[in-house]
């Protein structure tokens, strides 16, 4: 193979047809991630995202789009504190949601990513 | 060829028009509706189910049309307004006159052509129809694709032919969003297992029970939402739809392939009337909807007999509309009453003068 | 020994071999599975008087229910009444078969069936006689207990339990078994007294009134038969029902005085969860029994463990951590460490990365005070302004250390199982903490305040902000304000339960405020809800645990709801039934309460006279 | 797609195209590397159409490519592009037709701003007067060679000999047609049918039998972009985009694609070499890559000129599949020869793409 000395990117967009089955399984043990608006208060008051650039609604971003390698990352600066979930306004159970992207990520391992 | 004279002519038999005329006939005034389709009603005659309670549209439209008893001429084009000394004239097609002190337009909205967004496909890809298509499909229980199927994902996107300079429109409907979240409520309970995507830049819900619909839609019948405005669409050789836009969340360019796209087309102005009317000008805003929105309502209020109620000066829900024609009804009554004490008042006068 | 003899004692003596196997075979087990510290601790502990108190408390517990009477009368009568009456029977009855036969050692089945072995015998002398009369006794007293075993069936709430236990398969079995042993042992008395004669005032009494044709004395073999099948049955399932707990409790005690902890120790988790009597007192306790979805209260938990399935995520995760169960327990069994245990054995291997932390933080000024909000404090910005503001006041050279940004004590972690992680986050926060080299630290989020004392091991002491309070108040330095507002003050689970502080926020309150509840008991203390270690509950059932907790709490005239916990007050405010104040916001407004000048004088006055 | 019945905002548009007597610039890239499209397009208007044509060899580079990758100031190229119109104007000629699209799209922005902005028009005036003395009047007809091949589509499809027709099947060949991006999507009105769906090389190919295909990213940029191309480092970005593009339109089976800019005809036409060298992915039947032609040499072909008589050698795609479809007579060992009818050697890349 010739080198040209440039080759063919990856695709940056986000493919919404792919179905993040890592969101399927977290919706089904936690509904009420579903009534997320995206506001970013739980972001806002998150003690780790000043430092890490992470919060909850990244988190849930991620998982929807399927950026399973973003969302590993920023799932491990997760300190658990539960500030998210005080702060709330649709009443969100965030830390069981973030406990079970962990775990998916765990028993699912490298497969999803 | 005929010539009728009344208190008040309403034009537009819908929400608004309706109203008013219940309310002007209770205060006994002489009342005459000039609708241009076949049937009263107005638009609840395409829409199935009214946000943010379901409630069926034709149930209400039998309401309102229960709710007064003046006469309601369907079918008619207007074909002039004439202003005379003692009102308004209306001269229809078949050179039929309608003559009222008092002239109330409630001519409501024209629904945005989809057309002229051309980038989003509508008219050239079958499988993008517009929320008013989509009501028409609720109204025969059946909502299928062009090719017969029953669809699995379905996108909504919001503000078409709203907030846009392209399309010379650049006010918010209001209305479209709580219509997107209805409709896709209404498809989820036809459909169960369909995916609903809804492309939005914001979500306005100002009215009441608006965000329990919203809430609703994405807790129990897990529609998405995805921030950003599409741009562009493009056919697969299956017919489905390939939608882009960016995911302004994620700050990604992104793209979705749908089943069936449903624009939720604006509110607008219908200039049809306008044209009929002679010295409007001053009176119709910079968005093409007559008033001038204002608080002030002497700035808005000229002492001429001309009225406006509804979605004719401005986008509104029903409710909205109704709750201005009741008001604007009673404006009406007042004038009409001013206008017989001022008659009287000259008819004194003349007796007065001719005593002395 | 003739040959029916031997069918008699077989279904008895083989359940007493197999469960005395299987339970060799699973102390075994579970004393070696006792780390080393802990065996060592309990070794100790067996040599020192510590004993003594043990058996006290075996008597009082085993076989007395003390606990239980101290909270429900007639649940300890039926407790009670099987398991001392029980004892008694197996005690008095061995005496009688001694006294009989004249051997102090006498094969068990010659004093379990006595009367079998002595039909034909002569009752001869008062002693033996009175035996019988008290075996009776002991009988009836123990039918009374199953009775009333049996109508709490039936209803429960007349026990003064809002939720029937709900039993599994095979705790129904060996219950089953457990009702027959008594009703069969009256039976083959009265039926042996019947064709006999002989026994005490009940079962003679009643043998008495049958009139049998003695071709029929084959009924009473039949019915002796019975009993022992019913004794033997039950030994053989006991060790896989609810009902070990009857032997288990002895060694869970002697553990339990030994300080042996459950917590990271599977021998003692197993003696732990073994010695639970499956009473369903736990079930009362759990402010979560009124949720409807809710099934993870302890009563179900350790059940849950101790069958093979194991137990679901839900149930482990679905806890208040408040305390309150293992607070009542009658057998005091550490609920709460056993379910530590299974949450760090289930999420402990979780991932996480904190090498952020490793940015250098904001140098933090050296000071004499180092004050602690935590993550939840800066939820609650009124209780930061007013520490610094009484700080201030009395002039403390202090430092909010997470005034901007905040650090999380890691306990949250902790609590969710990931104890890898949360040793790191506290390794980062330790050092934090230390690094303004205080003191004395002061922190006004009791979650933390238990994790400082639980796992930091500071080198300075480390107090809660209403200590510190209580100490500006010993020391007389009173806050000149004080007002008349009705006022509660609700007790944090883990200021109460977990640290034990009681008394100083209340003694604070009592000079600010008009306090309400003077009498409480300590431990009784009720969780708000938005406890940190509960996973599984939605928004909306915590809210409603709040309300029920609120409407427990105030009186008529309550005005105000004073508490010692920001995350509690978090949680009080969202029902929005009445305002909530910490102790640290109430102090603070005492002190800048501005003395009219009139008073003043006449103050001053009085104190020149 | 729905069938074209419904009039869209652009695509009944028709621009001004003048008959006759034009003065022609010609591309850059197409004399480079197509130089027999560049002539036959000469050929076909003089020749075939009997169009007066002035082709002034004093012309020079419009400038694009350097303009567009920042080399030379927007005056330069305004002064340079002037004088091109004087030449023009020297010439007695007041129509101007140009070959390229990049050029045709910098004209024509030139244009607008002089008209925006008459001050820096007579600005540039003194420029060219200073530099070369010459003066210039301003096209009346600006115009591109597809724009042209459109007008006289009717014309020359009843002199054909070889329709856009699988000879075997009988069935029309699928053509993706692709508009280089200055043609209209700077300047709507300059071209023919709008931006979003322009007819100029779908009108073109319908009228020779074909049939014009509607895919995905119909409008998405062949890859050129200029500085994304020139600049080594960035120009994995112009083969991503290309790359897209042919996936885009693989599952649609195209035989063939026509572009009216030289640039894409290049780009179409070496990306596929390079994506079957760095991937092994071809995007034709049976390991071919698609041909690509520009709207000049498909009219050739269609007229029935010799393949390599209009230089169909020069593309590294091989064009054989398609002139088997259309069943060209062609002599297959006449495709290597030289001026002078010496037998060259027959390149030895592509690998992958057949090679005939």
């Amino acid at each position: 193979m010739p080198d040209f000395g440039f080759g063919i990117h990856d695709d940056l967009m986000i493919d919404h047809d792919k179905l993040s089955l890592a969101y399927e399984a977290v919706l089904e043990e936690v509904p009420s991630i579903s009534g997320c608006i995206s506001c970013g208060s739980c972001s806002g008051t998150c003690v780790s995202s000043f430092q890490s650039g992470a919060g909850f609604r990244k988190l849930v971003m991620l998982l929807k789009n399927g950026s399973y390698e973003q969302l590993q990352q920023a799932l491990d600066y997760c300190q658990f504190c539960g500030k998210c979930s005080l702060v709330c306004p649709r009443g969100i159970n965030t830390r069981r949601a973030i406990l079970e992207m962990r775990k998916q990520f765990k028993k699912q391992g490298d497969d999803m990513v | 060829m005929k010539k009728i004279c009344f208190d008040c002519i309403i034009v537009g038999a819908g929400p608004a028009g309706l109203k008013a005329a219940s309310i002007l006939d209770n205060l006994g005034y002489a009342v005459c509706i000039l609708e241009k389709e076949k049937i009263p009603g107005g638009k609840l005659n395409i829409w199935h189910e009214l946000f943010p309670h379901h409630e069926s549209a034709q149930a209400i439209r039998e309401q309102m049309l229960a709710g007064t008893a003046s006469p309601i001429r369907t079918s008619v084009t207007i074909k002039s307004i004439s202003r005379t000394a003692d009102g308004y004239c209306v001269k229809d097609r078949n050179e039929d006159e309608y003559c009222a002190p008092a002239l109330l337009i409630a001519t409501g909205f024209k629904p945005f052509d989809a057309c002229q967004k051309e980038e989003y496909g509508y008219g050239i890809y079958e499988n993008v129809i517009t929320s008013v298509d989509l009501e028409q499909m609720f109204r025969q229980h059946r909502v299928v694709n062009a090719s017969g199927e029953v669809p699995g994902k379905i996108a909504f996107i919001h503000c078409v032919g709203s907030r846009d300079i392209k399309v010379d429109s650049e006010f918010c409907s209001a209305n479209c969003c709580i219509t997107g979240i209805k409709q896709a409520i209404e498809l989820k309970k036809m459909i169960p297992h369909l995916n609903i995507y809804c492309l939005y830049m914001d979500l306005r819900l100002g009215g009441r029970f608006f965000e329990d619909c919203y809430k609703t839609s994405q807790v129990k019948y897990k529609v998405q939402y995805i921030r950003g405005r599409l741009s562009e669409t493009n056919e697969n050789p299956d017919q489905t739809i390939i939608l882009r836009y960016e995911d302004t969340l994620a700050g990604r360019p992104a793209k979705i392939t749908v089943d069936m796209v449903v624009l939720l087309v604006g509110m607008h102005p219908d200039p049809s009337i306008l044209n009929l009317l002679p010295e409007i000008d001053e009176r119709v805003g910079s968005d093409g909807f007559f008033g001038t929105g204002r608080i002030d309502q002497t700035v808005q209020t000229m002492d001429d007999g001309l009225f406006f109620a509804g979605a004719c000066t401005g986008p509104k829900s029903i409710t909205q509309s109704t709750d201005e024609a009741s008001e604007v009804a009673f404006k009406i009554s007042h004038y009409l009453k001013n206008r017989v004490h001022t008659e009287m008042e000259d008819q004194h006068a003349r007796l007065w003068i001719r005593h002395s | 020994m003739t040959w029916f003899n031997v069918i008699l004692i077989l279904p008895f003596t083989l359940g007493l071999f197999i469960l005395l196997a299987v339970l060799s075979v699973n102390y075994y087990q579970w004393f070696r599975a006792l780390n080393p510290r802990n065996k060592l601790r309990l070794w100790k502990s067996l040599s020192r008087k510590e004993i003594l108190s043990s058996i006290t408390e075996i008597f009082r517990e085993c076989l007395l229910h003390l606990r239980i009477y101290h909270q429900k009368r007639r649940l300890w009568y039926m407790h009670m009444s099987l398991a001392f009456g029980w004892f008694l029977l197996i005690v008095v009855g061995h005496v009688e078969s001694v006294f009989n036969t004249g051997h102090i050692l006498s094969s068990p089945w010659k004093s379990v069936f006595f009367d079998y072995f002595s039909r034909s015998q002569e009752v001869t002398g008062w002693h033996l006689q009175g035996f019988n009369h008290l075996m009776d006794l002991i009988l009836l007293f123990i039918l009374s207990g199953l009775f009333l075993a049996f109508y709490k069936r039936i209803n429960s709430r007349s026990f003064g339990l809002k939720r029937r236990p709900l039993h599994n398969p095979h705790d129904r079995i060996a219950m089953l078994f457990l009702w027959f042993i008594f009703p069969m042992r009256f039976i083959a008395e009265t039926l042996n007294h019947a064709f006999y004669g002989g026994g005490g005032f009940m079962t003679g009494f009643f043998g008495n009134l049958l009139t049998l044709p003695d071709n029929l004395n084959y009924l009473s073999d039949i019915a002796w038969i019975g009993y022992s099948i019913s004794l033997g049955g039950f030994f053989v399932v006991l060790p896989w029902s609810r009902y070990m707990h009857i032997l288990t409790e002895v060694p869970h005690i002697l553990l339990k005085n030994a300080h042996v902890q459950a917590y990271q120790d599977k021998g003692c988790t197993e003696f732990s969860i073994h010695a639970c009597s499956s009473c369903g007192i736990c079930l009362d306790s759990c402010q979560m029994t009124n949720l409807d979805s809710c099934n993870g209260q302890s009563y179900y938990f350790i059940r849950k463990l101790r069958e093979l399935s194991g137990v679901s995520e839900n149930r482990m995760m679905n806890c208040l951590m408040c305390g309150r169960c293992s607070n009542d327990c009658p057998v005091q069994v550490d609920t709460l460490s056993i379910r530590m245990n299974e949450r760090i054995r289930m999420n402990d291997d979780l991932a996480f990365d904190y090498s952020y932390l490793d940015q250098p933080g904001k140098k933090v000024p050296r000071a004499r005070i180092a004050f602690f909000g935590g993550c939840m404090t800066q939820l609650v910005p009124g209780v930061k302004a007013s520490m610094k503001k009484i700080f201030d006041f009395y002039e403390e050279d202090h430092v909010m250390i997470d005034e901007t940004e905040s650090i999380c004590c890691g306990r949250p972690l902790f609590l969710s199982g990931q104890k890898k992680a949360y040793f790191e986050i506290m390794k980062y926060t330790r050092e934090r903490i230390l690094s303004c080299k205080p003191d004395l630290i002061i922190t006004s989020c009791p979650i933390c305040l238990t994790t400082f004392r639980n796992h930091y091991f500071f080198p300075v002491p480390v107090i809660h902000h209403t200590q510190y309070l209580e100490s500006m108040i010993s020391q007389g330095l009173l806050p000149p304000g004080q007002s008349d507002i009705k006022t509660v003050y609700h007790d944090p689970c883990e200021l109460g339960r977990y640290l034990g502080i009681y008394s100083e926020p209340r003694r604070v309150l009592r000079n600010i405020v008009q306090l309400q509840n003077k009498a409480y008991k300590q431990n009784q203390g009720l969780c708000c809800g938005g406890s940190i270690a509960d996973l599984e509950m939605d928004f909306e059932e915590k809210r409603s645990i709040a309300e029920d907790a609120i409407q427990q709490l105030i009186y008529p005239d309550t005005r105000l709801l004073a508490t010692a916990c920001p995350l509690c007050k978090i949680t009080f405010a969202t029902p929005n039934i009445i305002p909530v104040r910490d102790v640290a916001e109430l102090y603070a407004e005492a002190l800048t309460v501005t003395i009219p000048a009139r008073e003043m004088a006449a103050k001053e006055a009085f104190l020149q006279n | 797609m729905k069938t074209d019945n419904t009039s869209f905002l652009w695509r009944e548009y028709q621009k001004e195209i003048a008959d006759d007597h034009y003065f022609y610039v010609r591309s850059c890239i197409r004399q480079n590397f197509f130089p027999g499209a560049e002539q036959i397009l000469i050929t076909l208007l003089t020749k075939d159409l009997g169009i007066d044509l002035c082709v002034d060899s004093e012309h020079t580079t419009c400038t694009g490519i350097a303009y567009h990758v920042d080399l030379v100031k927007l005056e330069t190229t305004m002064t340079v592009n002037a004088r091109q119109f004087a030449l023009m104007t020297e010439a007695g000629y007041s129509n101007f037709l140009v070959s390229c699209v990049t050029s045709f799209g910098l004209y024509n922005e030139v244009l607008e701003i002089w008209d925006k902005h008459p001050e820096i028009e007579e600005q540039v005036r003194e420029y060219l007067f200073k530099a070369t003395g010459r003066t210039f009047n301003k096209p009346k007809n600006l115009v591109h060679a597809s724009d042209i091949i459109y007008k006289y589509k009717d014309l020359l499809a009843d002199k054909i000999r070889y329709k856009l027709v699988n000879r075997e099947t009988g069935e029309p060949l699928r053509v993706i047609d692709h508009i280089g991006c200055h043609y209209a999507k700077i300047f709507p009105e300059k071209g023919v049918g709008g931006a979003e769906y322009p007819s100029v090389l779908s009108g073109t190919v319908k009228a020779f039998g074909g049939e014009s295909i509607d895919y995905p990213e119909r409008r998405m940029c062949c890859g050129f972009g200029f500085r994304q191309y020139f600049l080594k480092s960035s120009r994995g970005y112009s083969l991503s985009t290309g790359y897209k593009k042919f996936k885009a339109m693989e599952p649609y089976k195209p035989d063939l694609i026509v572009a009216n800019c030289p640039g894409c005809n290049y780009f179409f036409d070496r990306w596929q070499y390079v994506i079957s060298e760095l991937k092994g992915e071809t995007f034709g039947e049976e390991g071919n890559g698609i041909p690509v032609l520009s709207s000049e040499e498909l009219t050739a072909l269609c007229l029935g000129y010799d393949p390599w008589e209009i230089g169909l050698q020069m593309h590294q795609t091989a064009i054989e599949p398609l002139l088997i479809k259309m069943g060209v007579q062609y002599d297959p060992n006449a495709k290597y020869k030289g001026f002078s009818g010496e037998q060259l050697k027959k390149p030895k890349i592509p690998e992958l793409l057949k090679a005939y």
